[in-house]
């Protein structure tokens, strides 16, 4: 029996990294496989430690590169066993066609994805242009905001991944260094309800059934393979109900409650802004500097990228007086219209039939710092824009004219 | 790592052999003649009189291809295909997984197990090189058959590392200026030892005694085993699909395919071939090597006879320096 | 929200330190963040941290701009790095120097501001035998936080974090080093 | 033959080990092996190389052929040592069907 270690609700200064190590080590999974790559090194040095002083039962498979961390991932799953791993950036890349392959198996793998900056130029520093890259392989897409809330997400991810409705893989986003390396205040949940909560893995179709042997990753042709890819739809449509309730199972035991998006003071709001992970955070501060000054100002985070909440962000938007949107996008579309999240809040606005004045903001890319002062200046565009003003379509924040 | 005491377990005679039901069924959808699914078989008829069952991880290739369109499957064990240059760290989560489920006393302990990784050459030898490298040195616990056909088969006779020098594929097709593949193969054994694992060995179906001992080493050795078969591919070769065995036999006699092991670094010819014969009776089979007996080519065949013989004396060199060390 | 700015060289321990603040603070209940500005650099070379803490809940994920105290471990780097940027004039500069602060604001031609300066190079050579500015330097700081956070708490999350991998006589040749710079600073 | 995607199980896991079988790869067949029993020494080396596993053997003696899977490779004819296998154009027995 592995030692508990965390008996009661305890406050920790804990980085990104830290956190989502410590509720790898709660989840007990049984195999992580797992490369290191910047800036998800620590973590994975935190839960080899973890192994390396039997804190977790967890079979460690140290392996040589990010295409046999999946593989393994998926080898794994499909013989029952709860499988997760961890990659940032170029490493998801290099995943990218296991990915399809995790999803397209319906194996409910967990990663945490430390988001990176893709080459070239190399940069090690965070943006989510690994996450956007990779949005439609199938997988179920969760964002951080900071490093609790990462803690959070991945023991959620793991009910969200292995109920019975979706059995899809998650992955679970944090921005790289500010989130993944800067320490933060951290509520960490015992063990044992960490435990009960996640609860007992209940394999589909086992491997390792030898009495009942199963035929995974079969050629599926012309003739079948359309049908397993609607299956694939119905699974994330399901999943957007699981990921529903299992905020609120997480509230009941925790009593903090996750839902599909945040808003932040939106039902006065004249501007909205909508963001993605830790630039939410400092959005929110932003928010009530200006709201002081009478600005009334209010944040939609996403959590849930997939399946992506339309109606809850249309919702949002209808209950306050919205006039105009800033849309905020830590990653490019080249030859696109403008960001990938800009495109997502378009097209919620065209299933409401419901169209209000939006820009997009390009910000962060490679870890370029988005500070208060450039909140400010996107509030400022998003008011003229609110005002009849031509504003660009995309906008970029921070960037050296 | 356990050494492998084998000697006293010994396998039935082929007959007694036949009294296990086919794990490999009939129906799959590989040539006529290909030499993968005997392979497969004759692994099959060491698992079966053992008692052991086998869990697959198969690469992308003809077997896999060919053995699971939906929605039927050959197989009657558990079986994973997850991509082409991944069976290697497919299968070692695979094993992964067994141990951690064990030890969680998940799983029936009256089972005896063995994991297995399939590839053809191209998933072995070159695209799925560095995950096969990272599962063995990682030292879990399986067997990597690569059933080497010389080529990308399933696609269409793509050269491959595998495939050998002067031989006509079409991505490197003989021509006004090209004679086929100019490079050598790779010889892939002796990559696989130099990761200082229990076992490896190269066999071939025709020898199925000898493969099958092989392959019952490499089940009951704990740790990573490579065994390297020599699987005829009727179409790629432009061999005669009823010649496969012969076509096979003869590249062992001719010792363009050498059958050996590598014991716990011990290097070991298996087989000898009391006089063995000339290289052009293996080539002259097989239609990937006509351009070669048109008059004038006579060096080009020296060249390659000079190679098996280079091959040969350097793996009796190893066995002679294996007694040594 | 009080925010704070580390000055140092790769190597010198300010992240460490930077990293002790933000701890220690929580385990007192308040919040806190200890944010390294990360590049490729090596040892040596000038590196920023910082520190954010507060009573309530910090939703900052960015740079520290407009520091409230600036903390500068390494003397060498008052020429080589403009250590005042973004502060005003009732920011606190925090400095390792054997000068006075005096001296330091004749020197650099500072205007307003509260300078503290503690010789923590001759601290950290006397008590740790080794060029170590980091703890001193946390030591003065909490000083010049006026009771923000606890010496104590840092004392405790020092022998929490380097507990098991520094030997007894290091670890309390560090604390002595905290005290020390604690006591020793010294403003206008 | 193939369910709509509702009722197939998820994930295009096969449930049904061995299900090939219901696939009749006989129907590739140009050449026939014919099985002359008398000939038949029961060494096996026909049943030890079919790629396709349809030499069929009950209790340890060879007793014919899976016509429904194979596939006429011939290896067996070519490989047996007492000629108790010949290959015959498979026309020859269509027509009789």
């Amino acid at each position: 029996m592995r030692p508990e270690v965390i008996k009661e609700v305890t406050y920790v200064p804990y980085s990104g990294n830290m956190a989502a190590a410590e509720a790898m080590r709660q989840i007990n999974p049984d195999v992580v496989a797992a490369y290191p790559i910047t800036p998800q090194t620590e973590l994975m040095q935190f839960f080899a430690d973890f192994v390396a002083n039997g804190l977790v039962d967890t079979e460690y498979i140290p392996v040589e590169s990010e295409h046999s961390a999946m593989s393994a991932c998926v080898g794994a799953a499909a013989a029952g066993a709860r499988a997760m791993t961890a990659t940032a950036g170029p490493g998801l890349a290099y995943m990218w066609e296991v990915l399809g392959i995790a999803s397209g198996m319906r194996l409910p793998v967990v990663m945490t994805v430390v988001n990176r900056a893709l080459s070239a130029p190399i940069n090690i520093h965070g943006d989510q242009s690994d996450m956007m890259g990779a949005r439609d392989q199938g997988w179920i897409m969760l964002f951080s905001e900071n490093a609790e809330e990462q803690y959070d997400n991945l023991i959620q991810a793991i009910k969200i991944a292995e109920d019975e409705r979706t059995r899809l893989p998650v992955m679970v986003g944090m921005d790289g260094f500010v989130v993944s390396h800067a320490i933060d205040r951290v509520r960490l949940l015992p063990d044992r309800a960490v435990e009960e909560f996640v609860g007992e893995n209940k394999p589909m179709y086992s491997l390792l059934d030898v009495d009942n042997p199963v035929t995974h990753g079969a050629v599926a042709m012309t003739d079948s393979y359309m049908e397993f890819k609607r299956q694939q739809r119905e699974a994330m449509l399901h999943a957007y109900k699981v990921i529903r309730e299992v905020g609120e199972a997480f509230a009941d035991v925790f009593g903090k409650k996750y839902e599909h998006i945040e808003t932040y003071k939106t039902d006065d709001a004249d501007y909205i802004l909508i963001i993605i992970g830790s630039t939410a955070g400092t959005a929110k501060a932003v928010i009530d500097k200006v709201r002081e000054k009478g600005v009334k100002v209010g944040l939609i985070k996403i959590r849930t990228f997939r399946p992506f909440p339309y109606y809850d962000v249309m919702d949002a938007i209808a209950a306050s007086n919205c006039k105009a949107i800033g849309v905020f996008d830590r990653a490019e579309t080249f030859g696109g219209a403008a960001g990938p999240l800009f495109g997502e809040v378009a097209t919620a606005m065209f299933l409401r039939n419901k169209h209000y004045p939006m820009i997009d903001f390009i910000y962060g890319l490679g870890g370029r710092d988005t500070n208060v002062n450039h909140i400010e200046e996107a509030i400022d565009k998003v008011m003229k824009l609110a005002a009849g003003e031509e504003i660009p379509l995309v906008n970029y924040l921070n960037l050296r004219e | 790592m356990a050494e492998v005491k084998t000697a006293e377990i010994k396998l039935p005679p082929l007959k007694k052999l036949t009294n296990y039901p086919e794990k490999l069924a009939p129906g799959h959808r590989l040539c006529a003649g290909c030499g993968a699914s005997i392979i497969i078989r004759q692994m099959y008829m060491v698992a079966n009189a053992l008692g052991y069952e086998l869990i697959w991880a198969n690469a992308t290739g003809c077997v896999e291809v060919c053995t699971s369109i939906y929605p039927y499957t050959s197989w009657k064990s558990p079986w994973i295909h997850s991509a082409f240059e991944n069976a290697a760290a497919t299968i070692a989560g695979v094993e992964a997984a067994y141990k951690a489920l064990k030890r969680k006393g998940k799983l029936p302990t009256d089972k005896k197990v063995k994991f297995v990784a399939l590839g053809g050459d191209g998933g072995t030898y070159d695209i799925g090189f560095q995950s096969l490298s990272g599962a063995l040195e990682r030292g879990h616990d399986f067997i990597y058959v690569c059933y080497d056909n010389e080529a990308y088969m399933n696609t269409g006779i793509q050269r491959s590392s595998a495939t050998p020098k002067y031989a006509n594929t079409t991505t490197q097709p003989v021509g006004s200026e090209s004679l086929g593949k100019p490079q050598h193969k790779k010889w892939m054994p002796e990559v696989a030892a130099a990761h200082g694992i229990p076992y490896v060995a190269q066999a071939a179906p025709s020898h199925w005694k000898d493969f099958m001992e092989k392959f019952k080493k490499a089940l009951l050795t704990e740790g990573p085993s490579f065994i390297n078969v020599f699987s005829v591919c009727p179409r790629g070769w432009r061999s005669k699909e009823e010649e496969g065995i012969l076509v096979t036999k003869l590249a062992v006699e001719t010792n363009y395919w050498p059958l050996f092991e590598v014991e716990n670094g011990k290097w070991r010819i298996t087989y000898r071939p009391k006089n063995p014969k000339p290289i052009e009776e293996f080539l002259k089979l097989q239609g990937r090597f006509k351009h070669l007996f048109k008059p004038g080519m006579e060096s080009k065949i020296k060249e390659l006879q000079d190679e098996v013989n280079r091959r040969w004396e350097w793996l009796n060199k190893l066995e002679q320096l294996s007694r040594e060390v | 929200m009080i925010e704070i700015r580390w000055h140092a060289r790769g190597g010198q321990g300010a992240v460490t330190a930077s990293k002790i603040l933000a701890s220690a603070a929580i385990r007192e209940g308040k919040y806190a963040q200890s944010n390294p500005d990360y590049g490729a650099e090596r040892s040596g070379a000038p590196l920023r941290a910082y520190n954010r803490v507060s009573e309530n809940p910090i939703p900052h994920h960015c740079m520290v701009l407009n520091p409230n105290i600036v903390v500068v471990v390494d003397p060498t780097l008052l020429k080589a790095v403009p250590f005042l940027e973004g502060t005003d004039e009732d920011a606190i500069l925090v400095i390792n120097t054997d000068k006075t602060p005096q001296e330091i604001r004749e020197k650099y031609g500072i205007k307003g501001r509260k300078i503290y300066t503690v010789d923590a190079t001759k601290i950290a050579m006397e008590e740790l035998k080794r060029p170590l500015m980091n703890i001193p330097m946390l030591g003065a700081l909490i000083k010049v936080l006026g009771g923000l956070v606890d010496i104590k708490s840092v004392e405790e999350d020092i022998k929490k974090a380097f507990g098991k991998k520094l030997p007894e006589n290091v670890l309390e040749a560090n604390i002595r080093a905290l005290y020390r710079a604690y006591e020793e600073v010294q403003s206008e | 033959m193939i369910k709509g995607w509702k009722d197939l199980p998820i994930g295009a896991v096969i449930l049904e080990p061995g299900s090939s079988e219901k696939y009749h790869t006989g129907e590739w067949r140009a050449w026939r092996p014919v099985f002359e029993e008398s000939k038949c020494v029961n060494c096996m080396i026909c049943w030890v190389f079919c790629p396709d596993s349809c030499i069929l053997v009950k209790e340890e003696k060879m007793v014919g052929i899976d016509y429904d899977h194979c596939k006429g490779c011939g290896i067996c004819a070519h490989e047996c040592p007492t000629g108790a296998l010949e290959m015959k154009p498979e026309y020859l027995f269509r027509e009789e069907d």
